[in-house]
C-alpha cells in the first residue's frame, strides 16, 4: 500500500505532460477530465494512504520510497525518495483536496479562457511540485519542489501573457522568491558540508549530535533556511511581490498564492524544526518577523480597493500568525492554522473569484455592492469563510487554529507579552478588513450588474470548502472547550509539543473570551464603518493626515517604492550604462591605437621617390651614426 | 720612385660625387635626371672600390667594380624602359605623377 | 583505431560534402548528417562497450589509446586517447554537431557545400583536441578548428561578421600563440631535465622545474584556455563572434568550442602544473565568479537575443571555472555537467534564436514580443531553456551548478555566496529574454511559422538530455568519475596540504561502489 | 701626391654638379659624360688601365648613349625645359643638402678618425682582373649575367607598346 507513495506526485506531472504534448489537439472537455482527474486520483490516493497511516501506523512513524538515486557522488548521495510521516501527510491531503477542489472550480472558472490546456498543464505541474516538496526525503529534492512550485507561480501569474504588466508581476515573483531560494541554496551547501549530507533526518540528528545550542553553525544554517522561507511565505522583508502575484487568475491565487506555496516556508520550518531550535536567536527572528508582517499586512489589507488585494495582504497576514507560532515553538499550531487556513482563504478567493466573474472582471470593491441576493452560494459561502477568517467564536475552524497560536504566544517559554500584543491586535484588524470587505461586496446598494452565475462546477468547492472551514477547526480542540487536541497528538511524533512557560487555565479561559470579544467588536466596528455609518470613513478620508496613512498602507508600507530606488534602479542603470561591456572598451582601444598608427605610417608612404630616397638617407644617418657613437 | 696615393683621397672623391648624386635623387623630380644620379652614385661607389683595391695592389677591387657595372647597365635598361612607359602613360617626366601606390 | 576513425570520418565527410555539393544541395547535408551520426553511433558503442570500466578505478587511464611515431626526431608524436571525460566531450561534439547540421538545413542557402565542408573540419578539429595527448598534435588541432570557424563567421554570418571573425581570430590565435610558447617552453624545460626531447604528454607530466618557471609556462597555457572559456576579462570577443555566427556557427561556439577551453583547463593546465595550479586556483575562482555575475548582468541589458545568450555562456562558462579550480570531487563533477548541460542548453537557445532570425528577420527584442500566440512551440522551447539557464532543479544545469557551488563552498564559503547570487542574476536575465521575446503583446511583423517536425525533433532531443541530465545524471557522473579521480590525485596533495586543518577534505576523497 | 689626380678630381666634382643642375637632359648629359671620362682618368692613375677603359666604352659609351636615344625618342622639345624650372625650385634643395652634409660629415669623421695611409700604387693588370674573374668569382659572373638577362627581358617587356592601353602588365 505504502508503495503507492509515488504515484501521488507522479500522477500529477503525468497529466503535465500529457497535457503538453498533446493538449493543443484535445478538446476542453478531455482536458478537464485529464487535469482534474489526475489531481483527484492523487487527492484519493492521499487519503487512502492517509486513512491506512491512521489506522495502522507504522512503528517507525513514517513511510519512506526511494525510488533512485539522483546523483551518486561520495557522501553526497541525495535520492529521488519520498518520506511520508503525519506531517508531510496533514500537507498531501491538504494540497490535494483543496487542488482537486480549485482544478474542478477551475474547469468552469476557465472555460471562457485560451489556453485552457495551458492553464491545467501549469496547475498539474504545480501540484506535481507541491507533492514533491511535501514528500521530499532529502533537502535538494525538496529544493527541486521548492522551485518547480516557484515557477509554476511564475508561469500562472503571467498565464494572461499579452498583458505585459501580468509579466512583469510575474517576474516580480519569481525574482523575490529566488532572491531567498538563493539564501536556502546556500544554506544547503552549509548543511551539506559540515554534516556530509541532504537527507532531512538525518541533518536533524547530526545537527543534535555535533551543534551546540546557538552555534555559529547552526544560526546560520537556521537564518538560511529561514532565508527561502521568508521569500516563498512573502514575510518581512520579501513580502512585496504577493499582492501582486493577483495578477494572475482567480483560482491560481486561490490554490498557490493562499492555500498551499505560500505556507511552503512555514513547512520548511517546521520539517526543520531542530535547526530552529538549536539557533534560538533565529527563531526568535521568526516570531518576530510573524507579528511585524501579520500587523502591517492587516493594517494594508485595511486600505486595498481591489478585493483580490485583501485577500492577498490578509494571506500575508495569516502567514505572519503561522511564522508567529512557529517562533514561539508552536509547531503543530502552526500546521493547524495552514490547514484551516488554506480551506478558508480557498474559500474566499473562490468566493472572490465569482464575483469577479459575475461582474465581468471588476476588482473594485467599491463597485460592487448589494450582491447578497444575486449571488446566494457565493454569498453565504464567502460568509463562512469570512467568519472563519475573523475566528468567529466556537462555530468557525479559524477560531480554533488562531486561538492557539495567540494563546502560544503568551503562554510558550518563547513566547512574550509583546507578541501575544501583537496577535492579539493582528486578531481586531483580521476581523475589521475581512468584514469591510463582506459588507463592500455583498451588503448596501447594488452597484454592478451581474452577468454570470456560477454553475455547479464552481458551486461545489465551495460548498465544501466551506463545511471544511467549520468542521476543520473540530480536530484539535482547546482545554478549555473540551480539550480534544487529536490534530496535534497526531503530529507530535514529528513536531515536538510546545513548551508552555505559563500554562494557567482560567487565563487561557480569559484569553479566548478577550479574542472572541475582540472579533465580534472588529466585525461590529466594520459593520458600523463600512455600511451603517458611511461617513464616519469618508470624514476621516479628508483630513490630510489620515489621506497620507491611507496611501502609505495602501502602497504596502512603501517596500516596493523603497526596493525600487534600492535595487531595481541601480540595477537597471548599471545594466544601461554597461550595455556595450567596458571592458570591451579595453580592446577596442588597442584596436584604435593600432589603427592610428598604421595611418601615421602609412602617411610615410606618399608614393614620392624623393621621399623614400630621404627616407633611406636619413636611415643610413641613423644606422652610421649609431655605428660610429658606439 | 713608384706613383703614391692617399686612399683617403680617393675615398673622399668617391665620397663627394656619391654625396651629388643623392642629392640629385632626392632633388629632381625629372624622372631621367634621377636616373642620371643614380648612374653617379653607382659610378661613384664603385671608384670607392677600385680605390680601395688599388690599395692592396689586389684585382678584387676591380672585379667589383665590373659587377657594379653590370648592374648598371641592367638597371639602366630597365629604368629607361620605364621612363618611357611613364612618359607614355602621364605624358610628363615628374617621378610624382606616378604616386598611386601611396599609403 | 577507432579513435582515428571519430576523427578521419567528418574530415572525409566535410571533403565529399564539398565535392558532391556540385550536383545537389541535398548531397552536403545529407552526408554532413551521416558523418556525425557515425561519429555519435561509434562513440556511444565505446561508452557502451566501457561502462564499467569507466568507472572503476583500474591500471590503465585509457579506455582507447593509439600511439603512431610521427616525427621521432622532434618527439612528436601521433598519440590520440580517450578516457571518460574526453568520450563524453566527444559524444557532445557529435551530438551537437548533428543538431547544428540540422539547425541550418534551411538557413543555408548559399555555398551549401563548403559550408558543411567548414562545419565537418571544424568538428573534426574539436575531436581532435579532446583526443589528442600529444602536445605538439593538440596544437595542430587546436588552430586547426579555429580555421574553418573563422570562414563561417565570415561568410554565413550577420551584418558585422568580418568585423566578429577578425576580432575572434585574433583574440584565440594570440591566446594560441601563448600556449605554443608555453608548450615550447614546456619541452625544453623537461628536455633539460630528463635529457629526454618529447611533446608526449604522459611524460611532461611531472616535469620538474623552477615554480617561477612554471608559473609562467602555466599561464600561457591558462590564458589560451580563460580566453576560450571565455573568463572576464577575456570575454569580449564571444558576444560579437556569437551574435554574428550563423547558427550552425553559434551553436559549435558556444557548445563546442568553449568547452575545449574547460577541458584544456582540466587535462592539461591543471596536471601539467598541479602545485602552480591550486596557488592559482584562488585568482582563477575569483574570475569564474567575476564571469558569473558580470557576464549575467551584461545579459540582463541587452537588447539583441543572440548577444543576449551569448553572455549567458560567459556566465555559465564562470561556474565551469570556479569548478575546474574548486578543485573537489564535487565541483569538478559539476563543472563537467555544466560543460555538456550548457553546451545543449545554449546550443538549443542558439538555435531558437535562430529560427526566429530566419522568421521575423530580427534579433531585436523590442521588436518581439507576444510570439507565443503565434508559435507556441518555439515559446515552450525558449521557455524551457531559459529554465534550464536559470538552473531550475530538475534540469541538468542545476545539478551542475549545484555541484560546483556545493563544491567550491567547502573551499571557499564567502566567495561562494557571492556565486550564488549569480542564480537570482541568471532568474533576471532568463526571464527578461522570455517575456521579451515571448510574452507581452504581439507586435505588428511578418507571419511566423511554428517549428516544423525537423526543428521540433531538434529541440525536443535537447530537452530530452537536458532532462535526463536533471533527474538521473549518474551515467555522467561515472563517466568522468576516473577522469576526476585522476586530476585530483595530481592536484588533491597539494590541496590537502594546504587545507590540513579540515580533518576530511571537503567535498571527499571518495571510492565508488 | 700626383697633381694630375687632384685636377681630375675637381673636374669630376665640377661636372657632376653640374649634372644635377642643368635643366636640359642633354646638356647634364654631356656633364656627365664629362665626369665619367675624368673618373676613368682617376682609375687610370689608381693603377687599373682596365678598368678605366670600361669606364669610357660602357658607361660613357654605351650607357650614355642608351640614355640619348631616350630623349630622342621621348622627342623631349623646349617647353620640357621650362617645365623642369618650375619642379626645380630653390627651396627644394634645402632638406637635401642637408641631409647628405650630415651623411658626409659622418663619411668624413669615419674616413679623418684615423691618419692617412700611403701606398704605392702598382697596375692591376687586366689579365689579373680577368684570372680572378674566372677564378673566384666565376660564380658572380654567371649571376651577373642572370641580372643582364634579367635586365634583357624586362627592358624588352615594359618596353614594347602595349596592344591595351592600361598598365605595365
Amino acid at each position: 500500500m505504502p508503495e503507492l507513495l509515488w504515484l501521488i506526485p507522479a500522477l500529477p506531472l503525468l497529466g503535465f505532460i500529457v497535457l503538453v504534448a498533446a493538449g493543443s489537439r484535445l478538446s476542453r472537455r478531455t482536458v478537464a477530465i485529464v487535469g482534474t482527474g489526475s489531481v483527484g486520483i492523487a487527492a484519493a490516493l492521499s487519503i487512502f494512504l492517509g486513512t491506512g497511516f491512521l489506522a495502522y501506523p507504522p512503528l517507525s512513524h513514517h513511510y519512506s520510497q526511494t525510488l533512485w538515486t539522483w546523483i551518486d557522488l561520495g557522501d553526497f548521495r541525495p535520492s529521488i525518495s519520498f518520506y511520508l510521516d503525519p506531517l508531510s501527510l496533514v500537507m498531501v491531503f491538504v494540497v490535494t483536496v483543496v487542488g482537486f477542489l480549485i482544478h474542478l472550480y477551475s474547469t468552469e472558472f476557465m472555460s471562457e479562457e485560451e489556453g485552457y490546456s495551458r492553464f491545467f498543464a501549469y496547475m498539474n505541474l504545480f501540484v506535481g511540485s507541491m507533492l514533491i516538496l511535501v514528500l521530499a526525503d532529502n533537502l535538494l529534492l525538496l529544493y527541486l519542489g521548492w522551485e518547480g512550485v516557484g515557477l509554476c507561480s511564475y508561469l500562472l501569474i503571467g498565464f494572461w501573457y499579452k498583458d505585459t504588466a501580468n509579466g512583469k508581476a510575474a517576474m516580480k515573483a519569481f525574482i523575490v522568491t529566488r532572491i531567498g531560494d538563493t539564501a536556502m541554496a546556500v544554506g544547503l551547501f552549509l548543511i551539506f558540508v559540515n554534516l556530509r549530507t541532504l537527507n532531512i533526518q538525518e541533518v536533524m540528528q547530526k545537527a543534535l549530535q555535533s551543534w551546540p545550542e546557538s552555534s555559529a553553525l547552526a544560526v546560520a544554517a537556521a537564518a538560511l533556511l529561514l532565508g527561502g522561507a521568508l521569500g516563498k511565505s512573502a514575510q518581512l522583508p520579501l513580502q512585496t511581490w504577493l499582492p501582486d502575484a493577483m495578477a494572475g487568475p482567480t483560482p491560481v491565487s486561490a490554490l498557490i498564492h493562499a492555500a498551499t506555496m505560500v505556507t511552503a516556508g512555514v513547512y520548511l520550518i517546521a520539517r526543520t524544526n531542530v535547526l530552529f531550535t538549536l539557533a534560538p536567536v533565529v527563531q526568535e527572528a521568526v516570531a518576530i518577523i510573524g507579528a511585524l508582517t501579520l500587523l502591517l499586512a492587516g493594517f494594508s489589507a485595511l486600505t486595498q480597493h481591489d478585493i483580490k488585494r485583501v485577500l492577498a495582504y490578509s494571506t500575508i497576514s495569516q502567514i505572519g500568525y503561522m511564522f508567529l507560532a512557529l517562533g514561539v515553538g508552536a509547531w503543530s499550531a502552526a500546521i493547524f492554522h495552514f490547514m484551516t487556513h488554506a480551506f478558508f482563504k480557498a474559500l474566499l478567493f473562490l468566493g472572490a473569484g465569482s464575483v469577479i466573474l459575475a461582474l465581468e472582471d471588476e476588482h473594485n470593491m467599491f463597485k460592487m455592492g448589494g450582491l447578497r441576493t444575486e449571488l446566494p452560494v457565493t454569498f453565504r459561502t464567502f460568509l463562512i469563510g469570512a467568519a472563519s477568517l475573523s475566528a468567529l467564536p466556537l462555530v468557525t475552524a479559524g477560531f480554533y487554529s488562531k486561538d492557539l497560536i495567540i494563546w502560544s504566544s503568551w503562554s510558550s517559554d518563547k513566547g512574550g507579552p509583546l507578541l501575544w500584543a501583537a496577535g492579539f491586535a493582528g486578531a481586531l484588524l483580521t476581523s475589521l478588513y475581512t468584514f469591510r470587505m463582506v459588507f463592500l461586496t455583498f451588503f448596501g446598494e447594488k452597484k454592478g450588474v451581474v452577468n454570470k452565475r456560477p454553475g455547479i462546477r464552481m458551486k461545489i468547492p465551495l460548498v465544501i470548502l466551506a463545511a471544511l472551514s467549520i468542521v476543520g477547526g473540530f480536530v484539535e480542540l482547546p482545554r478549555t472547550l473540551g480539550n480534544f487536541p487529536a490534530f496535534s497528538g497526531f503530529l507530535n511524533t514529528v513536531l515536538p509539543p510546545v513548551e508552555t512557560a505559563h500554562g494557567d487555565l482560567s487565563l487561557e479561559a480569559i484569553m479566548q473570551i478577550g479574542a472572541s470579544l475582540l472579533s465580534i467588536l472588529g466585525i461590529y466596528a466594520a459593520y458600523i464603518l463600512f455600511l451603517k455609518r458611511r461617513r464616519y470613513t469618508e470624514e476621516l478620508g479628508i483630513v490630510p493626515i489620515s489621506q497620507a496613512i491611507h496611501r502609505f498602507w495602501f502602497s504596502g508600507w512603501g517596500f516596493d517604492w523603497l526596493y525600487d530606488r534600492l535595487f531595481v534602479r541601480p540595477f537597471f542603470w548599471a545594466a544601461r550604462i554597461n550595455r556595450d561591456d567596458f571592458i570591451d572598451l579595453i580592446y577596442a582601444g588597442v584596436a584604435w591605437y593600432n589603427r592610428f598608427l598604421h595611418r601615421a605610417l602609412s602617411l610615410t608612404q606618399s608614393g614620392r621617390i624623393r621621399w623614400y630616397a630621404a627616407g633611406i638617407t636619413l636611415g643610413a644617418i641613423i644606422t652610421i651614426g649609431i655605428a660610429v657613437i658606439l | 720612385m713608384m706613383p703614391q696615393a692617399l686612399l683617403e683621397h680617393g675615398f673622399l672623391l668617391a665620397g663627394a660625387l656619391f654625396a651629388l648624386g643623392l642629392i640629385g635623387v632626392m632633388v629632381r623630380r625629372n624622372i631621367l635626371f634621377i636616373l642620371l644620379s643614380i648612374e653617379i652614385m653607382l659610378n661613384a661607389s664603385g671608384l670607392a672600390f677600385v680605390a680601395a683595391g688599388a690599395r692592396w695592389g689586389q684585382p678584387d677591387g676591380q672585379v667589383m667594380f665590373i659587377f657594379i657595372l653590370a648592374m648598371a647597365a641592367a638597371e639602366v635598361s630597365v629604368g629607361l624602359a620605364l621612363v618611357i612607359r611613364l612618359y607614355h602613360v602621364f605624358k610628363s617626366l615628374d617621378a610624382d605623377c606616378a604616386s598611386r601606390m601611396k599609403g | 583505431m577507432i579513435l582515428i576513425l571519430l576523427i578521419l570520418i567528418p574530415f572525409a565527410g566535410g571533403l565529399l560534402s564539398w565535392l558532391l555539393s556540385r550536383w545537389s544541395d541535398k548531397w552536403p547535408r545529407w552526408l554532413s548528417l551521416v558523418a556525425v551520426g557515425l561519429d555519435l553511433a561509434l562513440a556511444f558503442s565505446l561508452w557502451i562497450g566501457h561502462r564499467s570500466s569507466l568507472y572503476f578505478i583500474g591500471k590503465e587511464t585509457w579506455i582507447a589509446e593509439v600511439k603512431i611515431k610521427w616525427i621521432p626526431g622532434l618527439g612528436i608524436g601521433f598519440h590520440l586517447a580517450m578516457d571518460g571525460l574526453s568520450l563524453l566531450m566527444v559524444m557532445l561534439t557529435a551530438f551537437l554537431g548533428i543538431m547544428s547540421v540540422a539547425a541550418s538545413w534551411t538557413e543555408i542557402r548559399e555555398r551549401v557545400g563548403f559550408f558543411h565542408f567548414n562545419l565537418m573540419w571544424s568538428l573534426a578539429g574539436i575531436v581532435g583536441v579532446f583526443l589528442s595527448l600529444d602536445l605538439f598534435l593538440f596544437y595542430f588541432f587546436w588552430e586547426l578548428m579555429l580555421v574553418p570557424m573563422y570562414f563561417l563567421i565570415a561568410l554565413w554570418g550577420h551584418e558585422r561578421r568580418i568585423y566578429a571573425a577578425v576580432k575572434f581570430f585574433i583574440f584565440t590565435q594570440l591566446s594560441g600563440l601563448l600556449m605554443l610558447a608555453s608548450i615550447l617552453g614546456l619541452y625544453f624545460a623537461h628536455g633539460q631535465s630528463t635529457g629526454t626531447f618529447t611533446f608526449d604528454y604522459e611524460q611532461l607530466l611531472g616535469t620538474t622545474m623552477s615554480s617561477t618557471k612554471a608559473l609562467f609556462l602555466m599561464l600561457g597555457f591558462v590564458i589560451a584556455f580563460l580566453v576560450k572559456l571565455p573568463a572576464v576579462p577575456f570575454h569580449t570577443w564571444l558576444p560579437d563572434a556569437h551574435t554574428e555566427a550563423p547558427t550552425a556557427g553559434s551553436v559549435i561556439l558556444a557548445g563546442l568550442l568553449l568547452k575545449t577551453g574547460a577541458y584544456g583547463l582540466l587535462r592539461f593546465a591543471v596536471p601539467l602544473f598541479p602545485g602552480t595550479a591550486s596557488d592559482f586556483s584562488n585568482i582563477a575562482m575569483v574570475l569564474g565568479v567575476a564571469g558569473i555575475l558580470y557576464g549575467a548582468m551584461l545579459a540582463f541589458a541587452q537588447r539583441d537575443f543572440k548577444r543576449l545568450v551569448a553572455y549567458t555562456s560567459v556566465s555559465h562558462m564562470g561556474f565551469v571555472l570556479l569548478g575546474i579550480f574548486a578543485g573537489n570531487a564535487l565541483a569538478l563533477q559539476g563543472a563537467v555537467i555544466q560543460i555538456i548541460c550548457h553546451g545543449v542548453s545554449t546550443g538549443a537557445l542558439f538555435i531558437i534564436v535562430g529560427a526566429l532570425q530566419e522568421r521575423i528577420h530580427s534579433r531585436d527584442l523590442e521588436k518581439m514580443g507576444g510570439l507565443w500566440t503565434v508559435a507556441p512551440r518555439i515559446g515552450g522551447a525558449g521557455l524551457f531553456f531559459a529554465l534550464a539557464s536559470l538552473g531550475l532543479p530538475g534540469l541538468g544545469n542545476f545539478v551542475g551548478e549545484f555541484l560546483v557551488l556545493a563544491g567550491a563552498y567547502a573551499v571557499n564559503p564567502g566567495l561562494t555566496v557571492v556565486a550564488t547570487v549569480g542564480l537570482v542574476a541568471a532568474t533576471l536575465y532568463s526571464l527578461w529574454m522570455v517575456q521579451g521575446a515571448f510574452f507581452g503583446p504581439r507586435k505588428e511583423g511578418p507571419k511566423v511559422p511554428d517549428f516544423g517536425a525537423r526543428e521540433m525533433s531538434v529541440v525536443l532531443l535537447m530537452m530530452a538530455v537536458i532532462v535526463w541530465i536533471g533527474i538521473y545524471p549518474r551515467p555522467i557522473i561515472k563517466a568522468a568519475t576516473r577522469t576526476v579521480n585522476t586530476l585530483r590525485q595530481t592536484v588533491g596533495p597539494v590541496q590537502s596540504n594546504k587545507k590540513a586543518t579540515q580533518p576530511s577534505s571537503p567535498g571527499g576523497n571518495y571510492d565508488p561502489q | 701626391m700626383n697633381i694630375t689626380f687632384y685636377l681630375t678630381a675637381v673636374v669630376a666634382v665640377i661636372s657632376t654638379f653640374m649634372v644635377i643642375t642643368r635643366r636640359n637632359a642633354v646638356h647634364a648629359l654631356l656633364y656627365l659624360v664629362v665626369s665619367l671620362l675624368s673618373v676613368a682618368l682617376i682609375f687610370l692613375i689608381l693603377g687599373a688601365p682596365f678598368i678605366a677603359a670600361l669606364e669610357v666604352i660602357i658607361y660613357a659609351g654605351a650607357i650614355m648613349v642608351l640614355f640619348v636615344f631616350v630623349i630622342m625618342m621621348l622627342n623631349l622639345g623646349p617647353q620640357s625645359v621650362a617645365q623642369e624650372g618650375q619642379l626645380l625650385s630653390p627651396g627644394i634643395w634645402v632638406g637635401p643638402v642637408i641631409l647628405t652634409a650630415l651623411l658626409s660629415g659622418e663619411l668624413l669623421y669615419v674616413l679623418l678618425r684615423t691618419p692617412g695611409r700611403v701606398f704605392n700604387i702598382t697596375t692591376v693588370s687586366p689579365k689579373l682582373v680577368g684570372m680572378a674573374l674566372m677564378g673566384p668569382y666565376v660564380l658572380g659572373v654567371e649571376l651577373a649575367s642572370m641580372l643582364l638577362l634579367a635586365g634583357l627581358v624586362g627592358a624588352y617587356h615594359l618596353g614594347r607598346k602595349d596592344r591595351s592601353d592600361g598598365g605595365a602588365s
